[in-house]
């Protein structure tokens, strides 16, 4: 359908030939397309079985129990019903929540709800690199913060911050619930829910070859509550109501597995093809890397470029490189990045940069063709410019 | 974003882009770097027509394309403090979206600044 | 997978096979897998122009504008947020919600909620048809009254609401909007957004043929807010944040295309199928019907059977028949089904109820099998309860 | 709901389901039809001996399996005010889930008024 490279694995992946496979497996009346809480026939009972084994392979992934799944539609609402449900089930605690600005959306926009409806929110800056430092989350607990919000990789520039530590952090403050919005980790780095010492955890299909549509919040089993969003059939333990979707759990668990099969190796060799992209695009001049190199997951690479516009910069490769300023974005105009301006980055700086999100089926020649394309777009805009 | 295909042609060939030397040149710019959109016109005036002009811009696809077509079509034409065609009138041609109408404005200013510089007082 | 009867359509139905096809074109690097909102490359774009066309048939399909339709997971979310989001949004307008004891749990349980929240909730009783009386909605709305909420179609016993009818009643009312779960009406009935007068309407892919795990809320262009359930990437204009899954919704689009392209036939040769079953049982004695036949959809039956306990009528039929009482449920004990109780039936009737859901895969045969099975079942129970 | 093999061969064989006539002929019913569960047991006792035993229930698969099993097990064996196993034993022997285990005890209810009714005094 389309033959220029695709370079916004951030933004989203295609499916994995077996997991469509799979899903596919689910919808007609050859497969499993029962409603899995028909439990009184063997058409509920095969979909409910399916869903079982994906819930134990999402769990499997990232160092949870089964039982801690909730499947949701997505991170976005994996992310609301975390912070909303926090909020509204421990409100009586404390109404001081702590995030950092380079948060994706679905976590700044209902803090930011929340401030309308009488809620402090802290939001923490980041280094320049993009770095949390969890010292920075141990000074600015509060005594009557309910919950901290802090996300594992960042889509727009791959930072991964160090759960862990912020885990241990709010272990010793007691009272304060950990949400880690881990939509961007599966299959690029460790995540351990269980060892991290965290309390909720967003999860999305479509990041990494499965799915959209459907994503999971982790609630760990111990002494986590949480008010639902939606109410309805007693779904999910009562804490979200809703039919669950076979085939896109299934798809959700088996892309899972197999980002949890995939050998060291494979991160290897992103690594390696974005070390090639960040040389051939160094060469230019004016480029600036975001994002601390150290701390980032190799699938991800952000680069400012000086003396071009962004929108330009993006029509110029479009209909050849598929590539994103920013995460994926509805409106017409575009604006600065957010995060690059959490980073120290100018207004001008943060709208010149692409990201380019590398994935399981980004080639050597590939990322050739984006380094030629891009270094002829920068140059001739740089030339209209006259900068 | 998608752009009509008068406003990929004008963007992606960009002919006038560059700068213009000599006697009977007049510069003119508006906007800033800083705000997202620069542009710079240099007009050539001789006997009160327009012979040559020349624009830079750091800028959108749909600036960038309005400003080359400025240039192109108004070698030729008499020297007036205006753009060749209506700013509505260009919004309209290259087909730019609401949010962005206030950027011919930029244009706009940028082109009468030049020109204007070379007009008899 | 399966022998038995499938004849829990009412539930769940497989997916059309020509909606599973297009569904798998939008899931493989080869297909349009693109975010929908990375609007700057070519991938983005083409996955976004089969979310647009998926809109416009939705919309089509029931008589609404494009504009007016916000993808959701479900009818179980789409319930949720036409609910707290008319009642969050409207708050300072009063604190009353009209609506009938016979609504989904997905319409009764957000009721609740909101409840406990300080609002009150009149809950309408039909008549023993399960009929709700537009004169009965006009004479229960209150000076405060915000929300009118309203099925379509019953999930349990398939009657039709006169929705035209009590559009009519709140437009006079004026300030209160109605909301209408319509997610059992698709392919079985005219639905007319519009024409019914409706502001908020609810519906579901996977009741007509398409996928589980999406759905959509239609909000009448003019004068209707709602405050978000879910806030993020400012997808569906700010009103339901979320990426938008392409396959999902291209899933959603057709099956409702099919189902306005199915000839009248289909529902004579449905309500003729149902009628057999009918007679069929009935020939057992002690059998009742529930709901009002004359103002019900030709798919579903309800049938009561008096000397035998519900979940041993469900077991003895298990493996070869298909069926449900009442809807979809995840409790290992079984409980009267509360749309029945609200109809007068008692508690053991109530109980000893079986739902035939019927569809388009359903055949003669099936329905011949459906009835020996369970008069088989019913006449063996029967025998071991002496009654 | 998913049933256990065994559940599942009583609830469909029942085989004892019925009920007794004739002298040294015992009746004992729990339960009620409005409350779901309602257990009748007949045994036949004679020289302190149950003879033989049918049951009715108007019941979920996991109360007629057990009565079912009851009847069967009980026949030629000493007639105690007891069932022939204890409920915790029949509730793990059937799977019955915690949910359930309540209605076991309608069955024995019916049952030792039945034996009762039977044993000297
Ligand atoms: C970090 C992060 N959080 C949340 C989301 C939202 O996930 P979803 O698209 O599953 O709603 C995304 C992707 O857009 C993301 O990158
Ligand atoms: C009337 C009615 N409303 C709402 C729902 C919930 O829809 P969904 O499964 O799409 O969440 C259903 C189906 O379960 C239904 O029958």
């Amino acid at each position: 359908m389309n033959s220029s490279v695709y370079l916004d694995y951030a933004a989203t992946t295609p499916v994995d030939a077996r997991v469509a496979a799979a899903m596919a497996q689910c919808l007609t009346m050859e497969g499993a397309f029962g409603n899995p809480a028909s439990t009184s026939h063997h058409y509920g009972q095969a979909a409910a079985t399916l869903v079982d084994k994906a819930r134990a392979q999402v769990a499997a992934g990232v160092g949870a129990g089964p039982d801690e799944v909730v499947w949701t539609s997505g991170a976005t609402e994996a992310n609301n019903l975390a912070i909303f449900g926090v909020a509204g089930y421990y409100r009586e605690n404390g109404r001081h929540i702590l995030t950092a600005r380079t948060e994706h959306k679905a976590v700044l926009d209902p803090c930011r709800e929340l401030e309308r409806r009488g809620w402090r929110v802290t939001y923490l800056v980041p280094d320049r690199g993009g770095v949390i430092h969890p010292d920075q989350v141990a000074a600015a607990l509060q005594a009557d913060t309910v919950l901290v919000s802090i996300m594992h990789v960042n889509n727009e520039i791959g930072v991964v911050q160090d759960i862990a530590a912020i885990g241990a952090i709010c272990r010793k403050h007691g009272g304060v619930k950990l949400h880690v919005d881990a939509a961007q980790s599966v299959g690029k780095c460790v995540i351990d829910f269980a060892g991290f010492g965290v309390d909720l955890m967003s999860l999305s299909a479509h990041k990494a070859y499965g799915p959209k549509g459907v994503g999971a919040l982790l609630v760990a089993r111990c002494g986590v509550h949480l008010q639902p969003l939606q109410f309805g059939g007693g779904q999910e333990r009562g804490l979200r109501a809703g039919t669950v979707p076979t085939h896109q759990v299934v798809g959700m668990g088996l892309a899972f597995e197999l980002a949890r099969a995939a050998p060291p190796s494979e991160a290897e060799r992103v690594a390696a093809l974005r070390e090639r992209l960040w040389q051939g695009l160094e060469s230019l001049g004016g480029t600036m890397r975001n994002g601390d190199a150290k701390q980032s997951v190799p699938h991800l690479l952000n680069v400012s470029f000086a003396g071009v516009e962004g929108e330009s910069l993006l029509a110029a490769v479009k209909g050849r490189l598929a590539v994103s300023t920013g995460s994926a974005c509805t409106s017409a105009v575009q604006e600065p990045s957010y995060v690059l301006r959490a980073l120290g980055r100018d207004a001008v700086l943060s709208e010149s940069s692409l990201r380019f999100g590398l994935g399981r089926f980004t080639t050597e020649a590939d990322i050739d063709t984006a380094v030629e394309l891009v270094i002829q777009a920068v140059s001739r805009l740089r030339r209209i410019s006259g900068l | 974003m998608n752009y009509s295909e008068l406003t990929r042609r004008y963007f992606d060939t960009a002919a006038d882009a560059g700068v213009l030397d000599g006697p009977d040149v007049h510069r003119g710019a508006a906007g800033s770097h800083a705000q997202g959109t620069w542009v710079q016109f240099d007009v050539q005036i001789s006997q009160g027509i327009i012979r040559a002009a020349r624009f830079l811009a750091f800028a959108c696809p749909h600036t960038i394309a309005v400003a080359a077509w400025v240039t192109e079509h108004a070698v030729g034409t008499v020297a007036t403090a205006a753009l060749p065609e209506s700013v509505p009138d260009l919004s309209a041609r290259f087909a730019v979206p609401a949010e962005k109408r206030g950027r011919l404005l930029v244009i706009e200013d940028a082109w009468i600044a030049a020109v204007a510089s070379g007009l008899p007082r």
